[in-house]
């Protein structure tokens, strides 16, 4: 999943990743009354409200607040109870989960056993085509042991299996919902056509009404099984496409909350005197990829000067306002098999010119940079550009539409690129395994084309142990390995920030930029 | 004034501001409209006869103006009166009917509605009474199943039904004075033959006097009872039909005539006049036909004759026949003999 | 007038076709495949044939063309390969949007440029004349997105507004649910169209000013007023009529800058996210609506050419 | 010494399809020219005449194949112009030429004077280019301008001044058969005389043939040999100049003749004035084209065609196209207005 | 048998005539102040264009690309005259670099579409029928696709650059220039020197580039004029989406989108580039109505 820069303009379009997540921070003393309208500004409309039928940030965010997912994953990005009230692993490929009891679909009908093996069958189901469905395709088989307990199989030793059922791709769609579904798709209509229009799950918000390209509207669960349902009466995604629109519209109470904000906004949000700003980590990568098989990006030198060569710190402090970290490797902090304990490397412009000149590269050459038209990574390439001339390297850069970008970058046909990656499910192996294994060369997600048989080795390690441990040992090494390697030069982890009324109390977004709406309460 | 002169043009002036400067279009035109009357004015192309007429309504384009002279209608002076008077005139007393029947009616209204206008503002009818009235004008001038014709658009006739319009409408207010400019120009030869016939029964009918406007010598030997011959900007021989063609005194007169191939005759050669019409930027300082006239003398092309009347009310600008006339008595001009006065 | 219209909307059909053509070849010539956009990132290549298969993007070229055509004739445009919903459903919910903000617009188009132009020719080569052909030069030569940045920094964000004016602020977005809304993205579309249609009255006036009707109306001893606002002005309008619909039609399909800026969710933007998402039966679809839209309103122009001038033949 | 036939035009057709309907199918036709024979022998001037739109013009275009005819055959010298290839026309064309009406609009107005006539004979390959200089110079002296003007603008000439650049441009590449569609008729009478003139002495001295298009009758009978009245496309009567003038039998003719004001107050003539207007020629009256409109027509007259004829009334060559040219003259019908 | 022309005198004064016809256009043009006014502004443009970036990287130390994050979003100064942009980048400089850029979409878009366009009409109005339904058609075509969405599509399927939004433009173009033309065309067709030339044997080819090209000229002179001026709209709305010239270019319209993020706090940013876009459309659309004025022979007075 390519994190598409949540701060971008035109996201809309972009792929990123996303999970779940409705446990999250506990009802902080809601001092505000319940009821009421909460409006949320966003950037761009969800694509489809079928778990299975999409795989973007604007369509979880809608469905994490509609479906509910097996496990899900605390603020501290540990594996919690969902609609599974336990679970074990069997053996190495087998896990066993107890269902909890009494959950209703918001149609009345039951949450068992059957509809996990059904909701699991039909995200594999060819004829669906799910765009999620490479979260799940290890599972070979979805086993009903009883009413209340189903048996999961994979195919080879998943560790990182829980984390991906957390993912609200893992959303439990009502089982009347599937069937009406598959009746549509038979007739000949688009698989999960059904379900998006009417999306029914066992959350504490419905669905009431959508107006595509515009807003979609939910409401309260009155009926939620768990003890705290949502405080407010309903919940409105509007589509607001323009930042300074959004921020307007919440200066002017029109909203109360926004999301994104720019960084360059966030002062005159903060002084606006009704609203502010939230300032949270996000777990996407933005990093600077190298075609590894074209020279002269063939030569590790060449990628560690050129890495040397971008001060993080000027990026993220120009552009976007210090809301950001810099990045050392391809995880952020608190994702699982995260490490500082790496030789990172550093902004050295000297040390940057003596390895280009080892490399026999002291003269420069010229090349090409490309990026999608996202103002922040086209503001990247244009410093990268200022500084790779003072190693010589003259670089011209090459904007592209998202569709032509993804498609060539695929292919191949680049020298260096802007890209992000998102980890919704906060698991190393989703941030790393895809990027840099060489079995997912082009469009999966490697698009450095980067091959190293000893770092494949080590991920295919790290998907089969099953100790925590062990895992993150693993990951540590290979975090070292791909600094040696600089298959691509890691730039910053960038900061959700989300302009937020003084009405609104006890709203928080989570690494993975879903939003948690069930303990807001608006005070108007 | 004499009194049966309904009206009467003196020296008038006429100039146009262009790009290169001004331009007398009509620099000394004089000549009477008697009561009851066709007089003709005859001239070649861009002598000034349109612009004669059209400062006779003051509906001179935007960049022309009126600089000199007299136009008495009735006791008044057309080139003084107020534009709100000129209003009242204009379609009331004096109408006037253009060249082209195609661009000359509106095009977004019926032919009823353009006629009724005329009748509603200076008659005073309502719609319904003009548009009877409208019909009863339509029969006048010959125009088949007028009820159904009235509702017609301009696109719906023909050249010569157009035509009629433009002459019902013109005479929607029985004026004293009709213009006619060149009404039959852009029509064919048997479609000329019955507007004409048309002119001559209404005006007989009706009485009114009418300025005739062509270059067509046959038209005017038909219709008219004077004639003015044009020449440059100028009148050049004003007289009665049959002096001007049996008897004409002015070089340009009888060389226009002699020009003229007919059908009615044999003739063995055509008797050309020389030259061009010089352009009305540099007009030659003595007389304006100096240049082409067979019989011109120095003065001639130093000095401008003015228009003389003769005894019989002609009138002539010619130096031939002033008392200062330089050369031989006998002059011939275009193989024809002229007696000199001095 | 039936038979007319019924040819018309006949002969449009080559059109349409070309149009329809045009943008499908267009969309396939586009790097970036439909089914990879769907798929996601790290789909195996066998649920991106899957997802092909299911398209029909397999089927040879003209195949799918002669599909998306058999199907568009029974008004079925298929589905948005984005959100799987049919793409008549997804365009519904904009059209209006885009149709009342092209509409609006034009009737202030129309209203200040008709003023505008009416004034100049009547007033010709006066101060008046000279001061609003400037004016109008000016809306003509000013990019409309940055004219609505210029709106929304006064009227909208404010921070160019004396505080004592703080009443006049405008909702800066979206449309509809306040009136509020309109007003800003109306006047950004609508000035532009306004400096358009004044100077054509303007031209067009003049030119209808100096033919030989005009002049018979005058020896009629018909009043200036009559002259100018009854024969003048009738035949003047017919070009501007033209321009009215052009203008509509640009406004339909064009208004995506406008759109874009207000964060209107009409057709234009719709189109661009389709053409972005490489949304191939939307992209269609839209581009096949304000096309068959186009056509009409200007079916509807020359029709009204028929009202304002009987000659015209429509034959 | 016996007339040599030059071009001799056979049935010739000239239709315009008119277009509408779905996609432009052809609805209806323009019969412009339908049906018309004639002969023009070398070193004569025959001349045309007829209301506007009767085609006189569209004759002289089609035998120049300015348009291609429909139909029939268009011989000069013995050859169909009408079916040789277009390449073969462009070398024909040195022999037929045409001078036009307007003469405003028949030179581009971007050229010289010079380069008028040099591209003339460029394009028929006349004389070697050295030599054009000279011949240019020679060809404004025989049409009455000045050598020195050879570097002017059309809009530096006069009207008649323009007619004699057009008529030299025709006769730079020595033609046999000149076309005068309407060449003096917007001149006026002063300049239109001159032209006229030049055109005779020109015939004299090149022995030139003209076919001379007009509407003009006193033009027309000053300058022709032999005359063809037209009327809707069809040709009502054709004679030499003095048996039209003077015995003409058709009663379209009579109309014609008596319709034309004659610059004479004494003579005041029995005019015949023909009711209505002409016909169009997309759906032309069955039978005698002229019957809607004629004081003498029958039945018959309305569906049958009358086929040119002579009469014993006529003298040889004249032809008239009339069911009862021997009843009117003897005055055996009445005319019915 | 020649001697009716008198006026003249003989002794030949040889003026050269197509000088002449020039300077007859350019008089008429001058005296339109307004054309005038146009055209100097224009030529300042082009010569800023050209001149511009030299004399700056001459006599100052101002580059248009030079970042300093420092100094971003200043305000309009006596150092930095239109301001600084999110770089820190002097907008002045941008945008007098920039200046070529865009006469760069104007002009060539204009040209591209102008021959295709001039092509089309001639040959569809010169040889009528099929060839004519067939052209018109295809224009019709283009016309009723909706202007921006055809250039959005294009440079989708080529790319963004410069060339492909000048391709983008100058395709945008052609259905006006070649309507225009077509019907230039039709009316000089009627006149009779074409048939003239016709009836001395001239080939289509020389009757459609010697006769009616140049005399289909003011209209192609006209249109275009004003076409630039369209083009330099589009091509800055293209940009605006993101499309074209690529960053760091100081294209302006891309100037204006980047600057629209900072409209709240510097709006100077969005103001500059805005303002220049307008002065030289407007210069353009003044040249172009004086054109016409210049060259419609019905406006003499
Ligand atoms: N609006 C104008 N501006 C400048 N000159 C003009 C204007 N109107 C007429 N003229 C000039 O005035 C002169 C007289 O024109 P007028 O129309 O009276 O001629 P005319 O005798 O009616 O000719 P025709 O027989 O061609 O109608 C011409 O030289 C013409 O060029
Ligand atoms: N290219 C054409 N297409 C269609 N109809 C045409 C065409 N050329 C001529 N016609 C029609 O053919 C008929 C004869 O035209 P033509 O020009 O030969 O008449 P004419 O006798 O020369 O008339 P005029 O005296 O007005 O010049 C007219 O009705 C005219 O409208
Ligand atoms: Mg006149
Ligand atoms: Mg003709």
């Amino acid at each position: 999943a390519c994190a598409g820069g949540s701060d971008s303009e035109n996201t809309s379009e972009e792929p990123t990743e996303e999970t779940e997540g409705t446990e999250g921070s506990e009802g902080t003393a809601s001092e505000g009354a319940e009821g009421g309208d909460l409006i949320l500004a966003v950037l761009s409309d969800a694509s489809s409200l079928d778990p299975a039928g999409s795989n973007d940030v604007p369509s979880s965010v809608v469905q994490a607040n509609i479906y509910e997912t097996l496990v899900n994953r605390d603020e501290n990005n540990e594996i919690v109870p969902g609609l599974a009230e336990s679970w074990e692993q069997v053996d190495d490929t087998t896990w066993s989960f107890k269902l909890r009891e009494g959950v209703k679909f918001h149609d009345g009908e039951e949450f068992n056993a059957e509809v996990v093996k059904m909701n699991l069958d039909r995200i594999l189901d060819p004829a669906v085509a799910s765009p999620r469905l490479f979260l799940f395709e290890m599972i070979t088989n979805v086993e009903v042991v009883s009413d209340y307990e189903v048996n999961i199989t994979t195919e080879y030793p998943f560790a990182p299996l829980l984390a991906h059922l957390s993912h609200n791709g893992g959303g439990m769609v009502s089982p009347a919902s599937i069937e009406a579904d598959y009746e549509a798709l038979n007739g000949g209509a688009d698989p999960g056509s059904v379900i998006s229009e009417n999306p029914v799950g066992t959350g504490f918000f419905k669905f009431e009404s959508w107006n595509p390209g515009s807003e979609i509207k939910l409401v309260k669960n009155e009926d939620y099984w768990g003890e705290e349902g949502a405080k407010v009466d309903s919940v409105t995604f509007r589509v607001v496409p323009d930042s300074q629109v959004r921020a307007a519209d919440l200066e002017t109470g029109n909203v109360h909350i926004i999301d994104p904000v720019q960084p360059n906004e966030v002062e005159r949000i903060n002084n606006s005197g009704v609203a502010s700003v939230n300032q949270k980590a996000s777990s996407s990568l933005a990093y600077l990829g190298f075609n590894t098989e074209k020279a002269p990006f063939d030569d590790p030198l060449v990628r560690q000067a050129i890495s040397k060569a971008i001060d993080r710190e000027a990026i993220i402090s120009g552009i976007y306002d210090n809301y950001g970290i810099p990045a050392i490797g391809p995880l952020a902090p608190g994702i699982f098999g995260y490490t500082e304990d790496i030789d990172a490397i550093e902004y050295n412009m000297d040390e940057a010119k003596a390895l280009l000149e080892e490399a026999g590269m002291a003269d420069g050459f010229e090349t090409t940079l490309w990026t999608n038209d996202n103002p922040q990574r086209q503001a990247i390439a244009v410093l990268v550009q200022e500084a790779l001339a003072e190693l010589n390297i003259t670089v011209e850069i090459e904007v592209m539409e998202f569709g032509t970008y993804l498609e060539q970058t695929a292919a191949g046909q680049h020298d260096m690129f802007i890209l992000g990656w998102s980890n919704p499910t906060g698991d190393a192996d989703y941030g790393m395994y895809a990027l840099f294994h060489s079995s997912q060369k082009g469009n999966p997600g490697n698009r450095s084309f980067y091959e190293n048989p000893e770092v494949d080795e080590l991920l295919d390690q790290g998907r089969r142990e099953t100790d925590p441990a062990a895992r993150e040992a693993i990951y540590a090494e290979v975090a070292q390995l791909l600094t040696d390697d600089a298959p691509m030069a890691f730039l910053l982890h960038t900061e959700y920030l989300t302009g937020i009324s003084d009405n609104v109390q006890g709203f928080d977004i989570g690494t993975d930029g879903i939003y948690q709406l069930r303990d807001v309460t608006i005070n108007e | 004034m004499s009194k049966d002169n309904v009206l009467e043009v003196r020296n008038l002036q006429t100039s146009f501001s262009t790009d290169k400067g001004e331009v007398r279009a009509v620099d000394g035109v004089s000549f009477d409209v008697p009561k009851g009357k066709t007089i003709g004015i005859v001239g070649e192309s861009g002598s000034g006869k349109s612009i004669t007429s059209l400062s006779i309504l003051r509906l001179l384009a935007e960049n022309g103006k009126i600089k000199g002279g007299e136009i008495r209608y009735k006791g008044e002076d057309l080139t003084k009166v107020s534009e709100k008077r000129m209003r009242e005139l204009r379609g009331n007393e004096i109408s006037m009917i253009f060249q082209e029947p195609m661009t000359s009616l509106n095009p977004v209204y019926t032919v009823g509605q353009q006629i009724s206008e005329a009748l509603i503002s200076h008659q005073g009818m309502n719609k319904k009474q003009a548009m009877v009235r409208s019909v009863e004008l339509l029969k006048l001038v010959g125009i088949p199943s007028p009820e159904k014709r009235v509702k017609a658009y301009p696109f719906e006739l023909s050249g010569g039904m157009r035509q009629r319009v433009m002459i019902a409408m013109s005479l929607a207010c029985d004026p004293e004075i009709l213009i006619a400019d060149e009404p039959t120009t852009a029509l064919d030869v048997t479609i000329q033959a019955q507007i004409l016939e048309l002119i001559k029964d209404l005006q007989e009918r009706l009485g009114m006097s009418v300025i005739f406007i062509t270059h067509d010598l046959g038209v005017v030997a038909e219709t008219c009872d004077y004639v003015a011959v044009m020449y440059a900007g100028q009148v050049v021989e004003y007289s009665d039909i049959r002096t001007l063609f049996k008897q004409p005194k002015h070089p340009y007169s009888i060389g226009l005539l002699n020009s003229l191939p007919r059908h009615d005759i044999d003739q063995e050669k055509l008797m050309p006049i020389k030259g061009n019409v010089p352009s009305p930027h540099e007009m030659p300082t003595g007389c304006r036909f100096a240049p082409r006239c067979p019989a011109a003398t120095d003065l001639c092309r130093a000095k401008m004759p003015e228009l003389m009347t003769d005894d019989s009310g002609n009138q002539i600008r010619c130096w031939i026949y002033s008392d200062e006339w330089p050369g031989e008595k006998e002059v011939n001009v275009y193989g024809e003999t002229r007696i000199a006065k001095g | 007038m039936t038979k007319y219209i019924i040819r018309r909307l006949l002969q449009t059909i080559p059109v349409l076709i070309g149009v329809t053509i045009l943008v499908f070849s267009l969309m396939h010539l586009v790097p970036g495949d439909a089914a990879k956009i769907i798929a996601g990132e790290g789909a195996s290549d066998q649920t991106v044939e899957n997802i092909r298969e299911r398209l029909g993007l397999n089927d040879p070229l003209y195949v799918q063309y002669g599909t998306f055509v058999g199907n568009a004739v029974q008004g079925d445009l298929g589905s948005s390969i984005r959100s799987g919903r049919p793409v008549m459903d997804e365009i519904g919910a904009r059209f209006w949007v885009t149709f009342e903000l092209a509409f609006y617009s034009t009737i202030v188009a129309v209203f200040l440029g008709l003023i505008a132009g009416i004034i100049s020719a009547v007033r010709h080569y006066t101060l008046t004349d000279v001061t609003v052909m400037i004016i109008a030069l000016f809306g003509l030569s000013m990019p409309n997105f940055w004219f609505g940045l210029l709106l929304i920094q006064w009227f909208a964000i404010g921070n160019w507004m004396p505080e004592s004016l703080e009443f006049l602020k405008m909702r800066p977005s979206g449309w509809g649910d306040d009136w509020r809304q309109v007003v800003l993205p109306v006047l950004t579309l609508g000035t532009g169209g306004a400096a358009i249609i004044a100077r054509m009255t303007r031209s067009s006036m003049l030119e209808v000013i100096g033919q030989d009707y005009i002049r018979t109306a005058r020896a009629k001893g018909l009043t200036e007023r009559i002259v100018v606002y009854r024969h003048a002005l009738k035949n003047a309008l017919i070009p501007v009529v033209t321009v009215v619909g052009l203008e509509f039609g640009g406004f339909l399909g064009g208004a995506v800058l406008t759109e874009t800026i207000f964060a209107i969710n009409g057709m234009g933007r719709l189109t661009i996210d389709a053409i972005r998402t490489r949304d191939f039966p939307m992209v269609q679809g839209t581009v096949l609506v304000i096309s068959v839209l186009f056509v009409v309103v200007n079916l509807l122009v020359d029709v009204s050419y028929r009202y304002l001038n009987k000659r015209i033949d429509l034959n | 010494m016996a007339k040599q036939e030059l071009l001799k035009v056979e049935g010739l057709k000239q239709y315009f399809p008119i277009k509408g309907g779905f996609l432009g199918r052809t609805v209806n036709h323009v019969k412009a020219v339908d049906d018309i024979s004639f002969t023009i022998y070398e070193g004569e001037t025959v001349s045309i005449v007829g209301e506007s739109g009767c085609g006189k013009s569209t004759t002289g275009r089609s035998i120049l194949r300015l348009e291609e005819p429909t139909e029939g055959k268009v011989e000069f010298q013995g050859v169909d112009l009408a079916t040789i290839s277009k390449r073969q026309m462009r070398d024909y064309r040195k022999d037929l030429q045409i001078i036009f009406q307007d003469p405003y609009a028949s030179i581009n107005p971007r050229q010289t004077v010079a380069s008028v006539l040099n591209e003339a004979m460029e394009i028929q390959n006349v004389l070697p280019a050295n030599k054009r200089r000279a011949r240019i110079e020679e060809l404004l002296e025989t049409v009455g301008l000045l050598p020195y003007q050879a570097d002017r603008f059309p809009h530096e000439f006069s009207g008649g001044q323009r007619q004699r650049i057009g008529i030299a441009r025709a006769l730079s590449v020595d033609p046999k058969l000149i076309i005068c569609d309407e060449a003096v008729s917007a001149l006026d009478v002063s300049i239109q005389a001159q032209v006229l003139n030049l055109l005779e002495d020109l015939q004299e001295q090149y022995n030139l043939t003209y076919l001379f298009i007009s509407h003009d009758l006193g033009v027309v009978r000053h300058i022709s040999d032999r005359i063809i009245v037209m009327y809707l496309g069809k040709i009502v009567e054709i004679a030499d100049k003095h048996s039209l003038f003077e015995n003409p039998q058709h009663p379209y003719t009579k109309a014609l003749l008596s319709a034309i004001p004659v610059p004479d107050p004494d003579k005041k003539k029995e005019r015949i004035v023909l009711k209505g207007d002409v016909p169009s020629p997309i759906d032309p009256p069955a039978g005698c084209r002229f019957h809607t409109r004629c004081p003498f027509a029958t039945d018959k007259c309305r569906t049958e065609e009358p086929k040119l004829r002579t009469s014993d009334l006529m003298k040889e060559g004249h032809e008239a196209a009339c069911h009862y040219m021997e009843e009117i003259s003897a005055g055996a019908m009445q005319p019915n207005y | 048998m020649s001697e009716e022309t008198v006026n003249h005198p003989v002794t030949a004064k040889k003026v050269n005539p197509q000088l002449e016809s020039f300077k007859q256009f350019w008089r008429r043009l001058a005296k339109n102040r307004a054309a005038l006014i146009g055209g100097i502004m224009i030529l300042f443009f082009v010569i800023m264009a050209f001149l511009g970036p030299w004399i700056i990287s001459t006599f100052t130390d101002w580059e248009p690309n030079k970042t300093s994050v420092a100094n971003k979003l200043q305000g309009p100064s006596a150092e930095h005259w239109f301001g600084t942009d999110s770089f820190g980048r002097d907008i002045f400089t941008r945008i007098v670099f920039g200046m070529k850029l865009t006469l760069y979409v104007g002009f060539l878009s204009v040209f591209v579409g102008g021959i295709v366009g001039v092509i089309l009409g001639i040959v569809s109005g010169y040889y009528g029928g099929k060839v004519d339904t067939i052209i018109m058609r295809l224009m019709d075509v283009l016309l009723a696709f909706p202007g921006i969405l055809l250039a959005l599509a294009i440079v989708a399927v080529l790319g963004g650059s410069l060339t492909n939004v000048i391709i983008a433009v100058g395709i945008f173009s052609v259905p006006a220039f070649a309507r225009i033309v077509r019907g230039s065309t039709l009316s000089v067709k009627k006149l009779e020197y074409i048939d003239a030339v016709r009836a001395l044997g001239a080939s289509d080819f020389r009757i459609i580039f010697k006769h009616i090209l140049p005399n289909v000229m003011s209209p192609i002179i006209v249109q275009a004029s004003l076409r630039i001026a369209t083009a330099i709209l589009t091509g800055a709305g293209l940009a605006f989406l993101g499309l074209g010239a690529q960053p760091p270019a100081p294209e302006w319209g891309a100037m204006l989108n980047e600057g629209r993020q900072y409209m709240y706090e510097a709006g100077h940013v969005a103001l500059f580039p805005g303002l220049m876009i307008v002065v030289v459309v407007l210069a353009f659309n003044i040249f172009g109505d004086g054109v016409r004025d210049a060259l419609d022979p019905k406006m003499k007075k």
